[in-house]
C-alpha cells in the first residue's frame, strides 16, 4: 500500500523545518532526499562491515565484496536485466553517458558517421557526443519538438536513417514529457542503430524493464532515486558491452598487465577501474530495495495524481500568468513543472519561493540547448517525487501569490 | 534570515523596471562584449564606446533576472563619462561591498561614490545573488581589457 | 598528542571481534577504515543539509555548495595547495590518473612522444598510458629497480632525457618504497618533462606539501585515507589544468552548450561533469579535519616506529623462513610489508592468518610488471596505518607461525 | 565458521607436496592452454594429449596454492585415459561439486566418479578459494574446447 504519511516519514532530511516553516523540497529531478533505510544501511556497513572489495581474500574482505556484488544483482532485478553482469556501476549517469559516447565512437564510427539525438537532452546526453565529433568527424543530426514539447517523431525515419547511434532520454527533465520508447527504439533498431537511452529521470519514478524496453543500454544516476551520491549505471545488453571498450584503465579492469601490454577483465569489471564506489553500491541497493517495498506502479500512480493536482491547482489559481511547459496529458508526462511565471524572472521566482522555504530549481537545468529552442533562458522547475503531497503544491502556489506584494503586479 | 525587502529595495525594482541606457551601440566605433552566468542562463552584451580614455558611451541588453539587470543599469549610470582608471576603480570598489575582493581601495580622491549602487548592498546577505550582481561588472573589467 | 588508545576509539569497525577474537586490520594500503568523525559528518550531512550542489539557487543548495566547496578547501589545504581551485574531486586516483594520462596525450603528445614510468608503479599508473600508447603511438620508458626495492636512479637523466611526461608513485604499494619525490621531479624537470605523482599511498600516512614536492600533479584517493570511497582527488598546478582537456562531458562543466558546439567551464568544475560526489567531499574534508587533529607528522613518526616494530618481531621470529620485500632502512620505507614466509603460497598464508582474524592482502597488489620483476606471482601485504598497535604485529607474528601446524613444516 | 582443517585435508596437501603429472608435453602433437586467476596471480599451463577420443597423457605446469595446484594434480589423474565426454562431465560434475553450476548430469553411467576430488568439497565452505579450485578445470575446458 502506498501510505504517504509513513513514506514522508521515512526522510528525517523532509522532517526539517526552517524558522518555523517546514521544508517542501520540489527539487527531485536534480537530486532526491534519501529515506533512513539508505542512511542506516551505509552506516552500518561502514561500522560494522567495511573492507575492500575484489582484492582480499579474508572473510571480511569476501563479505564486502559479495554485498557489493548483491547490490548490483538488486539493481538488476529492480530494472529487469538478464544478468547482474550487465550492470556497471559508475560515478554517475554522466560517466555512464561518456563510456558509451566515448568508447562507441572510438571504436566503432568513423567520420562521417551519424548519432542521433533530441532537442530535449540534458548536456550530459550531449557534450560527449560533441566532444567525438570533434575527436571522430561523427555528424549529429536532432530529433525536433512539436509545440507541446513532446519529440516530432514524424520524420523520425528519415532522421535515422543510415545512422549508427540513437541516443535519447526516456524523460525530459525540463519539460517532464516522457517519450514513446519502444517505438523510438524500434525504429532506430529498424534503421540499423544502436540504441541509448538516457533514463536519468525515468527509472527513479515509474516501472523500468530493460528487455520490455528494448534498448541497447541505459543510463542512470543513483542519487535520483533515493541512493547516495557517487554512484550511477550502465546497463547494457552483454554483446554490446563485450565489444565497448573501457574508458579508463588501472586496477580491476585488467586481466593482465605486463610492461608492453595490458588485457582486460570480462565485464562488468572491464569498466570498473579503481576503487569502484563501494559504500555507495550498498546504499543504492537499499534505496532499490525501499522503492520496491512501495511499488514502482504505486510510486508512478501516486505521481500522476500529484502532477494532475499541480496541473490543475497552478492553472486554476494563476490562468494565464503562469505557462507550464510540457504535454498536458498526464500519461504522457512525469512529475517535473517547468514554468514561466508572469514577466519575473525564474531567479527571482526561486528566490520569493524560497523565503517560504519551497525548494525549486532556476535556470537553464543542464538543457540549454532546449531552452533556446523553446525561446526561455531559464524556467523555473518544480519536481515531484513520492515523498510530495497535495499540501506541497498548495505552499507552492500560496508562496507564487507572495511574489505579488514584492514585484508589485 | 536577511527579509526579501534588504534584497529586492524599491530603486533596485525601478531599475529593473525600466532599465536605463538599454540598448545597442554601434560596432565599431563601439566595442561589444558578451558575459553570461552559467548557472543561472543570464546574458548580457556591453556596448562601449571610449573617446580620449573615457567611457562615453554604455549601453547593455541581454536578459537576466531583476538583480542583474538592476544592476547593469545602475552601472551604466556610474560608469559613463568616467576615466578608463575610473571604471577600473569603481568595479574594484563594486566587488569590495559584494565581499568578493578583499582590497579596497578607499582613496576617496580615485574612487567615485557608487551612488544608487549603494542599494545593492544587500545582495551580500543572499550569496547566491552575488554573482548575478556581479555579471555585469565582469563584463565590463572584460571590456576594459580590451578597449 | 598521538594518543593511540584513544585513536583505535574513533574506528568502529576496529572494535569488532569474530568469535571471540578481535580484528587485526592490516590491510589499510588497499583501503582504510573510517573514523565515527567522518561516519558522523556523512550521516548529518544526509540527514539534515543533503541538497544539489552548483544547480539551484535556494538556500539549503547554497548551503550544500558551501559545504562542498568548503571540503575543496579543507583538502587544498591538507596538501598546501596555491588555491582550492586546483583541487578537482573525481571518483578515485584511478580516475584521477586515467584523467591526466588521456587528456595530455590527445592535447599535447604525438606518435613517438615519450612518457617516463617505473618498474613500480601499480596498474593505475600503467594502464593509461598503455591505452593511449596504443592510441597515439606514445613510447613508454621504465625507470628500473635496485636488488633492494629502490628506484635506480642512476641512469635517471637519460631515462628522462627527451621525455615529455615523467609520471611515478610517490611510495610503493608492494614493496613500500618511499621515493625521494622532489629529486626526480627536479631532474625530470630539468629534462622538460611535465611530472605527475601518484601520491595515493603517501597523502594518507605523512606530511604533503604540494609546493614543497615541485611536481606538476598529484593523485590520490579518499578511501585509503580515513575518507568513503567514492571520491579521489587530482591536484594540479593551475596553468597545467587549464590545458589540460576533460576527460568527460555533461552538466557542470561547460561554460555554454548550443547545438553544434560546447565551451567548457573554468577549473576545477571543467573536470567535474555531472553530479559530483557530494556527501563523499563532506566525508572527505571531515577526514582531512580528523587527520590534521591528530598530525601527519606524528602519524608518520609512529608508523615508522611500527613498522620498526615489525621489521625486527618478523625476522627475529622467522629468520630466513621469512622474505620482506623493499629498503630496510625504516626513513625510506612506509608501512607496508610485503612478504614470502617459507614456500608457502601467499594465498594460504593470507587464509591460515585469517583463521585469526588477520587481515592481509594476498595477490598481486594490481602491480603485475612488479610481481614480473621480483619474480614472484604473489606476496603476502601486511600494512599498517595511524589506528594499528604493536600488539597487531604480535598476534601477526603468531598467527603466522600456526602455519606450521597445518603444512606442517 | 568452518575450521581449516575442512579445507587442508591430508589428501590435498599430499597432492600439494607432491603433485602428479607436473611438467610439460611436446607441442604438438599435444596441445596447450594456459589459465589464470586475475585476483591472486595462480597460472597455470595445461598440456593435453588427445589420442582417439581419449586424453592418453595429460600435464600441467605453472604456480599457484595449495587448492589450485593439488585441484591440476587431482585432475590430471581423474581425466587421464578417459573419453573427451567423460572428461566434460567430469568437468560439471566438479563444478557443481563446487556449487558453481546448478544442473548435475547425475545419470551414473556416464559420470565417472571424482575419486580423490571429493577431498575438495570442503572448499565450498571458502567461497574465495572456489576460483583457485576451479582454475585447473576452466583451463581443461578451454582446451578441450580446442581439441
Ligand atoms: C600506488 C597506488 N596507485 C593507485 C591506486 C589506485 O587507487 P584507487 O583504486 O583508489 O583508484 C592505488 C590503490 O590501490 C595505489 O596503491
Ligand atoms: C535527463 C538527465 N540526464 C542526465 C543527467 C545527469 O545525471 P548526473 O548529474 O547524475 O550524472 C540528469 C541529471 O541531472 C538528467 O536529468
Amino acid at each position: 500500500m502506498f501510505d504517504l504519511a509513513r513514506i514522508r516519514n521515512d526522510f528525517p532530511h523532509l522532517q526539517r523545518s526552517i524558522e518555523g516553516s517546514p521544508v517542501v523540497y520540489l527539487d527531485s529531478a536534480n537530486t532526491s532526499q534519501k529515506p533512513t533505510a539508505v542512511i542506516e544501511a551505509m552506516q552500518q556497513f561502514t561500522k560494522q562491515s567495511y573492507a575492500p572489495i575484489n582484492r582480499s581474500a579474508y572473510r571480511m574482505a569476501a563479505a564486502a565484496t559479495d554485498a557489493y556484488e548483491n547490490a548490483r544483482l538488486l539493481v538488476a532485478n529492480f530494472i529487469n536485466a538478464g544478468s547482474p553482469d550487465e550492470v556497471v556501476f559508475t560515478k554517475n549517469a554522466t560517466e555512464s553517458l561518456n563510456l558509451f559516447a566515448h568508447g562507441w565512437s572510438r571504436q566503432r564510427l568513423q567520420q562521417g558517421d551519424v548519432v542521433v539525438l533530441t532537442h530535449m537532452e540534458h548536456h550530459a546526453n550531449i557534450v560527449p557526443w560533441q566532444m567525438m565529433a570533434a575527436e571522430r568527424g561523427i555528424d549529429i543530426r536532432w530529433i525536433p519538438l512539436t509545440d507541446d514539447g513532446r519529440l516530432d517523431l514524424s520524420d523520425l525515419d528519415n532522421i535515422v536513417d543510415g545512422a549508427a547511434v540513437v541516443s535519447f532520454t526516456s524523460m525530459s527533465n525540463v519539460l517532464g514529457t516522457m517519450n514513446p520508447v519502444r517505438e523510438i527504439v524500434d525504429r532506430s533498431h529498424a534503421a540499423g542503430a544502436t540504441v541509448m537511452v538516457d533514463a536519468c529521470q525515468s527509472v527513479p519514478h515509474a516501472v523500468t524493464d530493460v528487455q520490455a524496453m528494448g534498448a541497447d543500454l541505459i543510463a542512470f544516476s543513483g542519487h535520483k532515486m533515493l541512493g547516495p551520491s557517487g554512484i550511477g549505471v550502465l546497463w547494457g545488453r552483454s554483446d554490446i558491452l563485450d565489444q565497448l571498450p573501457p574508458l579508463m584503465g588501472g586496477g580491476n579492469m585488467i586481466d593482465d598487465v605486463r610492461l608492453d601490454t595490458f588485457s582486460c577483465a570480462p565485464v562488468p569489471a572491464k569498466f570498473e577501474a579503481g576503487t569502484p564506489p563501494i559504500i555507495e553500491a550498498i546504499g543504492l541497493g537499499a534505496a532499490v530495495q525501499y522503492l520496491s517495498s512501495i511499488g514502482m506502479a504505486e510510486i508512478r500512480q501516486h505521481e500522476m495524481e500529484l502532477t494532475q493536482y499541480a496541473l490543475d491547482t497552478l492553472t486554476e489559481r494563476f490562468g494565464s500568468d503562469i505557462v507550464i511547459h510540457g504535454p498536458r496529458n498526464i500519461e504522457e508526462r512525469g512529475g517535473v513543472l517547468s514554468f514561466a511565471f508572469r514577466d519575473l524572472h525564474p531567479h527571482d521566482v526561486s528566490q520569493v519561493l524560497d523565503e517560504k522555504n519551497v525548494c525549486v530549481r532556476a535556470g537553464h537545468h543542464c538543457a540549454k540547448p532546449l531552452m533556446r529552442i523553446i525561446e526561455a533562458n531559464a524556467t523555473v522547475r518544480a519536481s515531484l517525487y513520492l515523498y510530495n503531497d497535495t499540501n506541497d503544491v498548495d505552499i507552492l502556489a500560496n508562496a507564487l501569490t507572495s511574489a505579488d506584494d514584492i514585484f508589485g503586479l | 534570515m536577511p527579509g526579501l525587502e534588504d534584497l529586492y529595495r524599491e530603486i533596485i525594482l525601478d531599475h529593473y523596471r525600466n532599465p536605463r541606457n538599454r540598448g545597442e551601440l554601434e560596432t565599431p566605433p563601439a566595442i561589444s562584449t558578451d558575459g553570461h552566468n552559467p548557472l543561472c542562463g543570464d546574458e548580457i552584451t556591453l556596448y562601449m564606446l571610449v573617446e580620449d580614455g573615457v567611457v562615453s558611451e554604455i549601453k547593455t541588453n541581454g536578459q537576466g533576472c531583476s538583480i542583474s539587470q538592476s544592476s547593469a543599469s545602475m552601472m551604466t549610470q556610474a560608469i559613463r563619462g568616467r576615466t578608463l582608471a575610473e571604471a577600473e576603480a569603481l568595479i574594484h570598489h563594486f566587488k569590495h561591498m559584494m565581499s568578493i575582493e578583499d582590497h579596497h581601495h578607499d582613496d576617496p580622491g580615485d574612487t567615485p561614490a557608487l551612488g544608487d549602487l549603494e542599494a545593492l548592498q544587500g545582495v551580500v546577505k543572499f550569496p547566491v545573488r552575488i554573482k548575478c550582481a556581479v555579471l555585469p561588472w565582469n563584463t565590463l573589467s572584460q571590456a576594459l581589457e580590451s578597449a
